[in-house]
């Protein structure tokens, strides 16, 4: 049960990533909103990881059964990941400052148009 | 992979490949004395591009496989396009080429598709004909030859694209572009309806070509009827027709090259071609008139010129019915429309007050060397290696040729002049209408795209719709699957 | 064993460290480093292709672990392919850059080196996780690219594909997750072995993910908003780079992913090949009509790169094997006609100080030289007769013919004559008199080892796409192994089984 | 775009986002976990392979550690992208500080402070941690000295070009590590296998070249957010 609950946690996770991404006017903001959707994704893979009973995958000789340590490496590779694009992300925003004066993205699109 | 391979045409099409070249030559060497820019940038620019148009012609005749057929089709196609607009100043130039190259593209388009459905039926990509000219492969080639050989819908190309040219290149466009279609139209067609729709062109630009009074437009609507001739030869079944086709187009290009070097010349001494401000030329260009009068007889296929020879080959080919009664009308109106063009451009009296020099030396050898092989061909036509026997000079033949041409004259004189020489209304511009709808499609894409669905809505409409794709694909994929 | 397909990667890798450090150090020690750095990579991979070709594809498991334990690096025909665009791309890439001085960009080697290392990784991966890394790094280095001039206009389509790209990678990582669920492995010949344990309803959301994901880095219609501007924003010799090799690796990530993981060659894949066909088609109509109506050079080039994508989708949709290795066969020309024209259009631009089509009044008559390279790979690019460009796509066109496909055919025969029209559209102005040599502003006046240089560059992509048609048929057969290759992966899987524990 | 206008687009995002949502539901929610799989070997062998307690260390530094060189390449292109982005700009050396009161309290416990990050990269391979995390928390670290004394004085301790230096240089070091595998001839990144010592499982000093990876990674990691940081400050051209 707490397995299809986390998948459902996840997805609305990611909506609410996505919501922002779509509706926000400030870039800022569209980054924040990104850094969500991403880290919906890290949720996902955990959730996949999680077996009954399991605990952390660090070895030690009373714990039989382990979460799968796999999805683990693959959530901190993408979470590395997100940071970069968002490090990035964000450079271009402040870029985009410089040159627009203005985070909003109507005003930026109008004096482009 | 696809090697594009050639051969030596044999028989009457050798021919055909030899007066490409001689003629190729020698409308060089009328371009070079013509037009002014020698060797300049925009000389050498436009003398490449003449060579290609020569080479383009030649590629065309020697394929051996439909691939370099294409090839030579493809090169007509750009190197006319760079002619007309590497040697005209004046504005409509560009525009007419942007016609000249779409129309000879959609040609060419159409050309690839039919091959490769014509590849695929027979395995083989040899010139064969498309046997059941009914599938698609003989529709989309048949389109083709009728697009770049001006069939009467489709010839706005032609009419306004070789005026638009400058007059020193008229010749040299003239002999290549519609005659590579015919060929094409013997090696891969042999369709029963080719005979009509020659007959069709043939009387249709004749009508029209009475109404231009540009000098050079006239010309055009003359290659359209004259290409029509040779479609009735090529179309008609059989060795004979095929080879009354092939010499009306071996002639056809001396006594057109020959018209338009006359008029050339004209425009090249006195820098007008509108018949209605042209006359008395007759005095002060006289070897000139004298070409422009071998080359309108032959044309028009008075005996003992090239033209009678090949057009009497084709009525013997069509046999009497519908398609020689065609052709006696047609040869009829084209009397009547070069009486017209000799009468307004070298008879009629016109007080001059400046003195017009005789053309220059060059193009005055180039246009000799022409008259004397229409001549030639006219009074010795056993001469020519490959041509079936025939007895051209009986009573009945030369009779029939005459007929037409008396009646030409004798209308001319009852109401030629007041008739045929007024100012008619510019008649029906295509490419007026395909810039008006190219600029009416841009401002109405541009409108659509650029400013509303644009600058009004930000990228993240277009994430939206990217989504919906994703979704939707999703959602189809999972019923489907 | 060699290890050169793991050298592949890490060679450029090294160099694009070294370069950044070597950015302290003298101008002279930092030129010589790259210098060394993009000879190396093509050397490489000429090695490994020779290898591959001779003794069939090359298997590497990295960090000594068997199969599905650590990660695999596979190299078949498929990847020998894309390894030669990638490898001439980024060779010609640098030449081009050292002489036509935009080598000045601080770190554009820095990125060229990462750029290689990450699709040369993308290119051999045998594991689907390394397959994601490889390309976000793509993507990040691109991001840096078309923002790397910091105007106005860059800086906004940099943002803008950076937020695509960041939903493509999403979508993508969703799919890798629900496949590691599903089958337990990352390795690809693992789960293409398990792909059935995979409910129906998964399965296909799968399928689209990663078809929608690396459409929108190949330019899927409606997913393509974002190539014309990020094209325009960077400068030619990116744009080239990316029309010419970056989306070749969308493509062949999409081709390893669809044909060897997910098995399109099975059963039910009719529809994915009549839904491909069908996206094939629009991008055709969208990018040649796209182009027409577009007055920006580079935007107008960005839009024909779309319809090209349309004709290898196309080849792709047709389901034959013939119409595979066509589409891998246009893939490998695109790259060369369309670097061609992107360099070339590079001197009219500077020539003209804009990219505004109608200012390019007589650059035939300024630049002649490259004003004939440029019209040698239009007509390459359209298709005309002798050229590449006509080869491949008369091969689709014979696939899709096989197969009594008639209307992408159509599609294809009006997108040549569209495209004919919007390139000749340039020749027309090419070739008339520029009127307004008045205004003052003279256009970038190049010094003559630039023009020399570049010139070099071009002359060898428009050799190619001439000479296309003649090259002998065991250059095609190539294509041909590829092709068969993907459609049956029972044979890539027992390679990658081999050494695996069972 | 009117207020209306933005309503309606706001109703549209909604209605796609719970098509994006449904059809997620469809794919994820019926995954069942499948039968065998690799993390079972993992966890049965990991331990007795690599020597390493952290099987999520074993697998990101030894199973699949391409993964990880391809993730840290990363970090690089992004911090080099920011550098491209940001340069022109000088950095200025402001004064700006925080309050009396956060500057003594930092002054006093700061050497404490290092013990977590430190004890987080060395023990990667033992408890739960590694070369990502240690790395951040030691850039904090970095980053807390600038906001709280102003760059003027962080600056001439940590200049940009020290940072440059030690990520560039941990970079290469993280590659050659991998090319001992190559020159030993059991494969690029190879541990255990190339001869680094495998010690026993639990002491500091063991499973191979995991801590040596770790204590490179925290450092390109760490370098890395602090350039970012610094970049980030330059004032426009």
């Amino acid at each position: 049960m707490i397995r299809e609950m986390s998948f459902v946690a996840a997805i609305s996770v990611f909506c609410i990533g996505l919501y922002c991404v779509l509706t926000d006017r400030n870039l800022i903001k569209i980054c924040v909103g990104l850094s969500i959707m991403e880290s919906s994704i890290v949720l996902l893979l955990v959730a996949i990881a999680y077996r009954e009973g399991g605990l952390a995958p660090v070895f030690s000789a009373e714990i039989e059964t382990y979460v799968d340590p796999v999805p683990h490496a693959l959530a901190l590779t993408a979470i590395v990941i997100g940071a970069g694009v968002t490090a990035v992300a964000l450079g271009l925003s402040v870029l985009i400052y410089r040159h627009f004066g203005t985070l909003n993205i109507d005003k930026i699109w109008r004096s482009l148009g | 992979m696809i090697r594009p391979s050639f051969a030596l045409p044999q028989g009457l099409e050798g021919i055909l490949l030899a007066v490409f070249i001689v003629m190729g030559v020698l409308s060089l060497v009328y371009a070079f004395s013509a037009y002014g820019y020698g060797f300049s940038r925009r000389g050498l620019l436009l003398n490449t591009a003449l060579l290609v148009h020569i080479l383009g012609g030649i590629t065309a005749l020697l394929a051996a496989d439909c691939i370099s057929l294409l090839v030579g089709w493809e090169l007509l196609a750009f190197s006319g396009f760079f002619i007309i607009v590497g040697s005209t100043e004046i504005r409509p130039g560009p525009r007419f080429a942007y016609e000249y190259i779409a129309f000879q593209i959609i040609a060419a388009a159409s050309l690839f598709t039919g091959i490769v459905i014509h590849y695929s039926a027979t395995q083989s990509l040899a010139l064969t004909v498309v046997s059941p000219a009914s599938t698609p492969a003989g529709v989309f080639i048949l389109f083709a030859v009728a697009l770049k050989t001006a069939a009467m819908p489709l010839h706005f190309w032609l009419v306004d694209s070789y005026p638009a040219a400058h007059f020193s290149v008229s010749p040299l466009l003239s002999v290549y572009g519609t005659k590579v279609g015919v060929y094409t139209a013997a090696r891969l067609l042999s369709v029963p309806v080719l005979p009509y729709l020659g007959a069709f062109m043939a009387l249709t630009g004749v009508l029209w070509a009475l109404r231009q009074h540009s000098a050079r437009k006239l010309l055009s609507y003359h290659i359209i009827s004259q290409v029509g001739y040779m479609l009735i030869g090529v179309g008609l079944a059989g060795e004979a027709g095929i080879n009354a086709g092939i010499f009306h187009a071996v002639n056809h290009i001396i006594y057109k090259a020959l018209l338009f070097m006359v008029i050339g010349a004209v425009i090249y001494r006195t820098g007008e071609e509108d018949l209605r401000r042209l006359g008395g030329l007759g005095r002060y260009m006289p070897l000139t008139f004298l070409f422009g009068v071998i080359a309108s007889a032959s044309i028009a296929g008075l005996p003992f010129f090239s033209g009678y020879t090949s057009k009497a080959l084709l009525k013997s080919a069509s046999g009497p019915g519908v398609l020689y009664w065609i052709m006696t009308i047609v040869s009829a109106g084209t009397g009547l429309s070069f009486i017209k063009l000799i009468y307004a451009v070298f008879l009629r009296p016109r007080p001059r007050n400046e003195r017009i020099a005789e053309a220059p030396a060059p193009m005055l050898a180039v246009m000799a060397g022409l008259a004397l092989c229409s001549v030639l061909t006219g009074v010795f036509p056993s001469r020519i290696p490959f041509l079936p026997e025939y007895r051209y000079y009986t009573a009945d033949r030369m009779l029939s040729a005459v007929l037409p041409l008396a009646a030409a004259s004798l209308m001319w004189l009852f109401f030629g002049r007041k008739l045929l020489l007024r100012d008619h209304s510019p008649g029906f511009q295509f490419s007026g209408l395909l810039s008006r709808l190219q600029g009416k499609g841009r401002l109405l894409l541009k409108s659509l795209v650029r400013e509303t669905l644009y600058s009004v809505t930000s990228f993240q409409v277009y994430i939206l719709v990217a989504l919906t794709a994703w979704a939707a694909t999703a959602v189809l994929f999972i019923l489907r699957m | 064993m060699s290890h050169l397909p793991v050298l592949v990667i890490v060679i450029p890798l090294i160099f694009a460290f070294l370069s950044s450090l070597a950015g302290f150090w003298p101008s002279a020690v930092r030129r010589g480093i790259v210098g060394v750095g993009f000879l190396l990579h093509p050397l490489c991979v000429v090695l490994l292709v020779s290898r591959m070709l001779i003794r069939g594809p090359l298997l590497y498991e990295v960090g000594g672990w068997a199969a599905p334990l650590g990660i695999m690096l596979l190299v078949d025909e498929l990847s020998v392919i894309f390894l030669c665009i990638l490898a001439l791309g980024m060779f010609f890439a640098f030449l081009y850059s050292f002489s036509t001085g935009t080598a000045r960009q601080e770190k554009l080697h820095v990125f060229f080196f990462l750029l290689t290392a990450s699709i040369s990784g993308q290119m051999v991966a045998g594991d689907i996780f390394n397959l994601f890394v490889f390309l976000e790094l793509t993507t990040v280095v691109s991001i840096a690219l078309v923002a790397l001039k910091k105007k106005r206009r860059p800086v906004i389509s940099a943002f803008v594909y950076m937020v695509y790209a960041a939903i493509s990678s999403t979508l993508l990582l969703i799919a890798i997750a629900l496949l590691y669920n599903a089958t337990g492995t990352l390795t690809m010949a693992h789960i293409a072995q398990r792909i059935s344990y995979m409910p129906p309803a998964s399965y296909a959301v799968v399928l689209v993910s990663v078809v929608i994901s690396l459409g929108i880095k190949i330019g899927l219609v409606p997913l393509h908003f974002w190539q014309a501007d990020a094209y325009d924003g960077a400068g030619s010799t990116v744009a080239g780079i990316f029309s010419g090799v970056v989306m070749k690796a969308g493509v062949y990530a999409l081709l390893r992913l669809i044909f060897t993981v997910l098995g399109a060659g099975g059963a039910h894949s009719r529809l994915l090949f009549g839904f491909l066909l069908m996206a094939g088609c629009i991008n055709i109509a969208a990018g040649h009509i796209g182009a027409l109506f577009q007055l920006n050079l580079k935007k107008m080039l960005a839009f024909s790169s779309i319809a090209h994508a349309g004709y290898i989708f196309v080849g792709i949709g047709s389901g034959t094997a013939a119409g595979l290795a066509a589409a891998v066969f246009h893939a490998f020309n695109h790259f060369f006609l369309k670097t061609a024209l992107f360099w070339s259009g590079r001197f009219f631009i500077a020539g003209k100080r804009s990219s505004f089509i109608p200012r390019m009044r007589g650059i035939a008559v300024s630049f002649p030289a490259m004003f004939i390279m440029f019209f040698l790979s239009a007509l390459a690019i359209v298709g005309i007769p002798p050229t590449a460009g006509f080869a491949s796509k008369w091969l689709i066109a014979l696939a899709l013919q096989e197969r009594g496909l008639l209307l992408p055919l159509v599609f294809i025969a009006a997108g040549t004559v569209v495209s004919l029209w919007y390139y000749a559209r340039i020749f027309v102005l090419a070739v008339q008199h520029p009127h307004e040599t008045g205004n003052g502003i003279q256009g970038a006046r190049m010094t003559k080892r630039q023009a020399a240089g570049a010139l070099l560059v071009l002359m060898v992509l428009c050799l190619y796409s001439l000479s296309a048609a003649f090259f002998p048929q065991d250059f095609y057969s190539v294509f041909e192994a590829a092709a068969f290759r993907l459609r049956e992966p029972a044979e890539y899987m027992e390679i990658l089984l081999a050494g695996a524990l069972q | 775009m009117s207020r209306k206008g933005k309503r309606r687009q706001r109703w549209i995002v909604l209605g796609v986002l719970i098509c994006c949502a449904l059809v997620l539901g469809t794919a994820i929610l019926p995954m069942s976990v499948s039968a065998e799989r690799v993390s079972d070997h993992y966890i049965r062998y990991g331990v007795s392979e690599t020597a390493a307690l952290n099987l999520v260390s074993a697998v990101l530094l030894d199973y699949r550690s391409f993964d990880t060189l391809g993730e840290a390449t990363v970090i690089f292109a992004a911090v080099s992208a920011v550098s491209v982005l940001m340069s022109g700009g000088g950095l200025s050396r402001n004064r700006r500080t925080l309050s009396n009161l956060a500057r003594c309290a930092v002054a006093n416990i700061y050497p404490v402070l290092w013990l977590f990050p430190l004890y987080v990269i060395l023990h990667g391979h033992l408890s739960p941690g590694g070369g990502f995390h240690g790395g951040v928390t030691m850039g904090v670290l970095l980053i807390m000295i600038s906001v709280l004394y102003g760059t003027a004085f962080s600056l001439p301790k940590l200049s940009l070009t020290a940072l440059s230096y030690t990520e560039y240089s941990s970079a290469l070091a993280f590659i050659l590590v991998g090319l001992a595998g190559v020159v030993h001839g059991s494969g690029f990144l190879s541990n255990i296998g190339a001869g680094f010592f495998k010690g026993s499982p639990g002491d500091l000093v063991s499973a191979g070249f995991l801590p040596l990876l770790n204590v490179i990674i925290g450092f390109k990691v760490a370098a890395g957010l602090v350039s970012i940081y610094y970049q980030l400050l330059r004032s426009g051209d």
